[in-house]
């Protein structure tokens, strides 16, 4: 296990999450997306914490934790919105910015 | 010390406050409210004139409160002689003004109160001494002209034509909207380019100040001057009517409710030259020496453009608009000339230009509000029903031509031999030329309006000038006959600050001005 | 690198995160997708725990397993139309959506590859000691404005998720949540 | 008194008098007492002048005195001031006369109109005074300057006293727009002066180039001013205004102030031959055109307009030839004689109700005292050897006489017998022959109108001797020689006066008329300017107002437009989707990555 293959899986969590983030419709779908890549980014963290020494990477991931925890509950409240409003959850519909 | 400059700037403020809490049923009271305020800041400008000692000069009454010490501003106030003069103007126009806007019907409470605030930001900009203050008090002036000009506006149809057809179905071109939006863009660019300038100088006066006297001694480096110049010229000009970028005066003015086109006119496209001439001339000379040859150019494409521009209109207060360009170009030249006579020349075309075209636009919103057009082919014979209004018009006419015996003529033979003293002495020709085409659409215009056969039908019973109507005329039309028979009322005033001013200027233009 | 440097651990974990990844964003019924995001941030947990970090181990399974995938069931269930959820989560222009993130992949590989080359070996272990220390010391300001920021985020959802035409109660599971993750 | 003084007082009686009725309104409004207040102001700035007279008789000096008016640099950069001298003295002395006699017959012939307009009238009149005497006082160019502007002024408001009339309108508004065309040479002269020399002094010694410059420039105003060819189109339409007016300003006094102009610079002219080279040719050619249209116009003050474009074309003349008391004191006595001939013909439309010669006639019985006094101008106008005119006309003719080129002197002598010739015609036309129709019932003006009659034609007849005081007053040589010049003169004027008698004694026409009339009728020159201001003025004023409203501003609407376009087309990238916003930043994500793999 070195640092690379530790950032180059992170990478491949991340791109996956674009992968999905591009390609979804579903509001929830997308939120899952965005909880990968968060996640890769945790990882990163993590990775390094490890391989150069010191608390502070851990620390910043709990923060990470904390802010995607306030994240995950806002974008669920936007999607219950979203839902109530059209009945749906694909985030196509909610496209009034262009008007 | 005392407080004349605080008071001058604060009084119209401070009316515009108590207008606030006055209840807008009380039209009377927000009315003497609004004069008393213009009363106390001309009273103010009066007295400065009589404090202020014309054999030392410089900057005097001076005032000094730390604002943002750190970043070197202070609320500065201290008047030169040119400040003194065009405070004069200024107190005369806003009394005159708020009297000739009597009659405004609607929404007069929040009339009176922009008016208010617009010319404290003017007598702020002629007194302050700090460039930052002065750049806040110029953005005061020139804002409330939106709003002046959107809600109490006029409008008439411009039609489509030319090679940019297609632009006008995006505005509706010649509309008070159109007007108002028109003329804060333009003069918002402008200000983008002050701004620039002024961060230029502060950053590199090395005191980190925008005290103007601090920045006066020092000497900037030539290539920051070639910046700054150019920035000042066109920022400042844009609002004194520079050419190409006059198009937002001709429909700003027309549109304006009379009041308005007399302090924009009258008094706010001073600010543009007096700030050409204050901050361009005096911070950077040695640029504005290098710059000068074009700025006397353009300068003579506006006298001369504006003036064919304005024979070819057929709205009256189009013509007076255009005359506007082509004044504010012969203030423009006698910036130029980097030489006494021109400065002086300059500075009391300000002034008399200020009278007379405020003079102008009192007696074509007095037209205007009993005839309800503004089509001079539609009038005729006004001076049968107006004899008043028809004589003072004449006297605006005669002043805007130059005649002698009125302020315009002072003004421009100062400026008219100081460029023929100057380095480039053609510029007097094209001078004098558009002096001779104004004589020929002022008193075209006069004609059409005023003489001919008794006018019949709705127009035959037309009022003659009544009341508050009567101060504008009066006032301004006395002042002008004044200002042309006994100039040093004034040139006592300017031409000390020129003197002090002028010391400042490279050698290299001082040489090329022949000394007899 | 040669098969001595062979970490079989390592490599299962990899495998499993990024294939659990995978299914999270093509999987047609959504709450399979949020099981295998559960999946993929146990796997996460576990690889936190082969870095020598269990406490972000325990509360990587805490929040986020515990915490986060419940509420993303709730969410789904709340907002499932029932007759069409199948087709719903189609995917659109996977192409797109491939060719974007594999050339961020390559791109970032080589960035990662690089900037990991200058890091020479790993470092002493960090302690959960250690981490509570700075943690309540170096960064009990960011560590405060965090929980500010939590506060906040409850009274946006809620304020966002609350309508006088009320059909669910959506203050239930946002609340119990925010305080779960105090640590 | 000191000299200063009563200059002072000779200019500002005037002007007190126009302010008081200017801010008096209702003593403007009452009439009548407007034309007394008026008339006093006159009354006392004559009394001031002839007390100048009585005290410069008694050898009192020349005086000069100036303050400061327009500061540069601490600097008087222009002054104003009083300067009497042999020149200025004897001028006001006949402009304040003059101006009284047609003041005084202004109050019977405008009686008829409203007191408003009457009370107008005699204020634009006191201020014509004040304007005339800063004309005549003025110690240098720029205060002459100001008043010959302020005098173009009053005569722009006078000659467009019944406004409601277009053509009145018309006619003071081209009077202005011609002079001013003119005065622009003026003030370039000023300001060409000013550079070379520092000031506005007449008395300045620039050299032959900058004095040939200077006035040249000046003369250009002069034609102008003075109504010479080609400008001298405005006068004839000047007649517009009230004949007293036209008696005063465009014959006796302004359109004189061209001439005194030239007298006044002479110091400068002296320097520059070729500008009296041109001057001289100028002159002759006005005096021998003028005279010509003189004889076709059938309305009395256009033929007298023409007649003083003629005779101010003698003083031009004279001025070219280097004589500048000649043409200074043809202006003298002309201001009289013209003067009286003009109210002597505003008496005889008084009594007719008509301009039209062709309304009168046979006057003489009626009006005895009128035709006396118009047959009087008529005779020195003609330079009857004995009138006023003979005098002066022969001096001028004097002076042109054994110059290099004959010409002008054959001009001169030829527009000489028409002078006589048109002038017997209207004398005939108008006070001979049958009775009109409209002359029946004409009847002699009140005190009011004969007397300024009488008062003018007295000096029409003697003014002639007072040549030889006038000459010493401006150190000029005069002496009555007897030679070529003053024996053919004579013998144009009685051969003119013959030939009239003649030929419309028994109602016959003059020949050439016919063409002549047609050329009148053409008007050429009028044509030519009226093409100029249309094309040249209003032809380049509406391109350039096109030019502004449709380029420049259209270049301003296209700025906005182009903005408002390019903010509509950039909206598109706008599509409301997440997914393309995700797009954007992915992109954006990968560049800034790409920078960095590549650095």
């Amino acid at each position: 296990m070195t640092l690379a293959s530790c950032l180059i899986l992170s990478a491949a969590v991340l791109c996956v999450g674009i992968y999905g983030l591009l390609t979804r419709k579903q509001a929830v779908a997308m939120l899952l997306s965005i909880e990968l890549m968060a996640n890769s980014a945790n990882m990163v963290f993590a990775s390094y914490g490890h391989f150069r020494g010191g608390p502070s990477a851990q620390v910043f991931v709990l923060f990470a934790l904390a802010i995607t925890v306030a994240e995950v509950a806002v974008g669920l409240a936007l999607v219950m919105l979203l839902y109530r409003r059209h009945g749906d959850t694909a985030l196509d519909l909610a496209s009034e910015a262009r008007q | 010390m005392n407080h004349l400059l605080a008071t001058i700037v604060a009084a119209p403020a401070i009316a515009g406050a108590v207008l606030l809490v006055v209840p807008s049923t009380q039209r009377l009271a927000i009315r003497v409210v609004s004069l008393l305020g213009a009363l106390v800041s001309l009273g103010a400008s009066i007295q400065i004139a009589l404090q202020y000692d014309r054999a030392t000069g410089g900057l005097q009454l001076l005032e000094t409160v730390p604002l943002v010490p750190s970043l070197g501003i202070h609320l500065k106030l201290a008047v030169d002689g040119w400040g003194v003069a065009l405070l004069l103007l200024t107190g005369v126009i806003i009394v005159t003004g708020v009297l000739a806007s009597w009659s405004v019907e609607r929404r007069d409470k929040e009339f009176f109160l922009l008016l208010l605030v617009l010319v404290a930001g003017v007598f702020g900009v002629f007194v302050s001494q700090d460039l930052f203050v002065f750049f806040l008090f110029y953005e005061i002036a020139v804002l409330p002209m939106y709003l002046l000009i959107g809600i109490w506006g006029s409008s008439h149809e411009v039609p489509a034509s030319g090679p940019f057809k297609f632009a006008w179905r995006r505005f509706a071109v010649g509309s008070k909207e159109y007007a108002a939006m028109k003329l804060t863009l333009m003069l918002l660019v402008g200000s983008a380019a002050i701004l620039v300038a002024m961060f230029l100088l502060w950053g590199n006066s090395g005191a980190r100040t925008f005290d103007l006297q601090v920045l006066e001694a020092t000497k900037f480096p030539i290539g920051v001057q070639h910046v700054v110049f150019p920035l000042v010229w066109l920022g400042f000009g844009t609002l004194a009517g520079v050419f190409p970028f006059h198009t937002w005066s001709p429909d700003g003015h027309a549109s304006a409710p009379t009041a308005v086109s007399m302090l924009h006119a009258g008094v706010l496209m001073k600010l543009g030259a007096f700030g050409v001439l204050r901050i361009g001339m005096v911070l950077v000379p040695d640029a504005a020496a290098w710059w000068a040859p074009i700025v006397g150019g353009v300068a003579v494409v506006n006298v001369l453009y504006g003036a064919l521009c304005a024979a070819s209109q057929k709205d009256l207060k189009y013509i007076v608009a255009y005359s506007s360009v082509s004044h504010m170009g012969v203030v423009m030249l006698g910036i130029a000339t980097l030489n006494a006579a021109g400065w002086n020349g300059a500075v009391y075309q300000m002034v008399a230009h200020g009278i007379m075209t405020g003079l102008f636009f009192a007696l074509v919103g007095l037209v205007y509000e009993r005839a309800h057009t503004r089509a001079i082919a539609k009038m005729g014979g006004f001076a049968h029903v107006m004899p008043v209004v028809a004589g003072f018009f004449t006297l605006a006419c005669l002043s805007s031509l130059g005649l002698p015996g009125t302020a315009g003529f002072i003004a421009e033979f100062m400026v008219f031999a100081g460029a023929a003293k100057g380095a480039n002495a053609w510029w007097a020709v094209p001078g004098v030329l558009g002096a001779f085409v104004t004589a020929v659409y002022v008193l075209r215009a006069c004609k059409a309006i005023f003489w001919g056969p008794a006018p019949a039908g709705e127009y035959s019973h037309l009022e003659d000038v009544r009341r508050t109507e009567w101060a504008a005329p009066l006032v301004l039309g006395s002042l002008l006959v004044v200002f042309g028979f006994w100039p040093r009322l004034l040139l006592d005033f300017i031409d000390v600050a020129s003197q002090g001013y002028l010391g400042r200027l490279p050698l290299v233009a001082l040489a090329q001005v022949v000394t007899p | 690198m040669t098969w001595a440097d062979f970490d079989p651990g390592f490599t299962l974990i990899s495998l499993i995160v990024v294939v659990s990844a995978f299914f999270v964003v093509r999987a047609q019924n959504m709450i399979h997708a949020v099981l295998w995001l559960g999946l993929t941030l146990l796997g996460t947990a576990a690889f936190y725990a082969r870095l020598n970090a269990p406490f972000l181990a325990g509360v990587q399974v805490l929040t986020y397993v515990g915490g986060i995938v419940t509420l993303m069931i709730f969410g789904v269930m709340v907002t499932r139309r029932h007759e069409s959820l199948e087709a719903e989560a189609a995917t659109v222009a996977p192409e797109r959506g491939l060719i974007f993130a594999s050339a961020i992949f390559v791109m970032l590989s080589v960035v990662m590859w690089r900037s990991a080359a200058t890091i020479p070996s790993p470092a002493p272990v960090a302690s959960s000691a250690d981490l509570a220390r700075v943690l309540l010391n170096e960064y009990l300001i960011a560590f405060e404005a965090l929980s500010l920021l939590l506060l906040a985020a409850i009274v946006g959802a809620v304020v966002l998720a609350r309508r006088r035409d009320l059909e669910t109660s959506p203050q239930g599971p946002v609340v119990p949540q925010a305080t779960e993750v105090q640590p | 008194m000191s000299a200063v003084t009563l200059g002072l007082i000779a200019t500002f009686a005037p002007l007190a008098a126009a302010l008081l009725l200017w801010a008096l309104v209702p003593l403007r409004h009452r009439g009548a007492p407007a034309a007394w207040v008026t008339l006093l102001g006159s009354v006392i700035a004559l009394a001031a002048s002839v007390k100048l007279v009585i005290d410069r008789l008694g050898g009192a000096p020349d005086v000069r005195t100036t303050i400061p008016w327009i500061e540069e640099r601490g600097r008087a950069m222009a002054e104003l001031g009083v300067q009497l001298d042999g020149v200025s003295v004897p001028m006001l002395v006949i402009v304040c006369l003059v101006a009284l006699c047609v003041q005084l017959f202004s109050v019977a012939y405008m009686h008829d109109e409203p007191p408003r307009a009457f009370g107008r009238y005699f204020t634009l009149h006191a201020l014509f005074l004040f304007s005339m005497n800063v004309v005549v006082v003025s110690p240098n160019l720029l205060q002459l300057f100001a008043g010959w502007e302020l005098v173009g002024l009053t005569s722009y408001l006078l000659i467009g006293f019944y406004f409601a009339k277009p053509s009145a309108a018309q006619a003071a508004v081209k009077a202005f727009w011609m002079t001013k065309l003119a005065d622009m040479g003026f003030l370039f002269g000023l300001l060409v002066l000013y550079v070379n020399t520092g000031g506005f002094e007449w008395t300045a010694v620039p050299g032959t180039a900058i004095a040939t410059w200077v006035t040249a420039l000046l003369f250009l105003a002069v034609v102008g001013k003075s109504a010479q060819f080609p400008l001298h189109i405005w006068l004839p339409d000047a007649m517009e205004g009230p004949t007293p007016v036209s008696a005063l300003l465009h014959a006796a006094t302004m359109v004189a102030a061209g001439v005194f102009l030239v007298v006044r610079a002479d110091p400068l002219f002296a320097q520059a031959p070729a500008t009296r080279e041109v001057m001289l040719w100028i002159g002759a050619s006005t005096a021998v055109f003028a005279a010509g249209l003189a004889l076709v116009q059938k309305d009395i003050k256009k033929v007298l307009a023409f007649s003083t474009c003629s005779q101010l074309g003698y003083m031009v003349a004279a001025l070219g030839a280097g004589q500048a008391f000649a043409g200074f004191f043809h202006l003298g006595t002309h201001a009289f004689f013209k003067a009286l001939l003009f109210l002597a013909a505003g008496s005889v439309i008084h009594a007719v109700h008509s301009n039209s010669l062709d309304d009168m006639g046979g006057l003489r019985k009626k009006l005895p005292l009128t035709t006396a006094a118009f047959v009087i101008g008529a005779l020195s106008l003609a330079g009857v050897p004995g009138f006023a005119g003979f005098f002066s006309k022969d001096l001028v003719l004097g002076a042109l006489e054994g110059k290099a080129s004959w010409v002008p002197w054959a001009m001169l002598m030829g527009s000489a017998f028409l002078t006589a010739f048109y002038m017997g015609r209207v004398v005939i036309k108008a006070f001979w022959g049958a009775e009109s129709e409209k002359a029946a019932h004409a009847h002699e003006g009140g005190l009011a109108m004969t007397g300024p009659l009488v008062a003018l034609a007295l000096p029409s007849l003697g003014a002639g001797f007072l040549g030889g005081w006038l000459a010493t007053q401006v150190r000029a040589e005069y002496h009555l020689h007897l030679g070529l010049t003053p024996i053919a003169a004579s013998a144009m004027a009685l051969l003119g006066i013959g030939a009239a008698i003649m030929v419309f004694g028994k109602g016959g026409q003059a020949p050439l008329v016919g063409t002549l009339e047609k050329l009148d009728a053409f008007s050429l020159v009028d044509k030519t300017w009226a093409g100029a201001y249309r094309i040249g003025l209003l032809g380049v004023s509406s391109l350039a107002g096109w030019i502004d409203r449709y380029l420049i501003d259209g270049l301003m609407n296209f700025t906005g437009w182009a903005a408002l376009e390019g903010g509509a087309s950039a909206r598109k990238l706008q599509t409301g989707l997440v997914r393309d916003y995700a797009m954007l930043v992915v992109v954006g994500v990968l560049v800034l990555v790409l920078i960095g793999v590549l650095r």
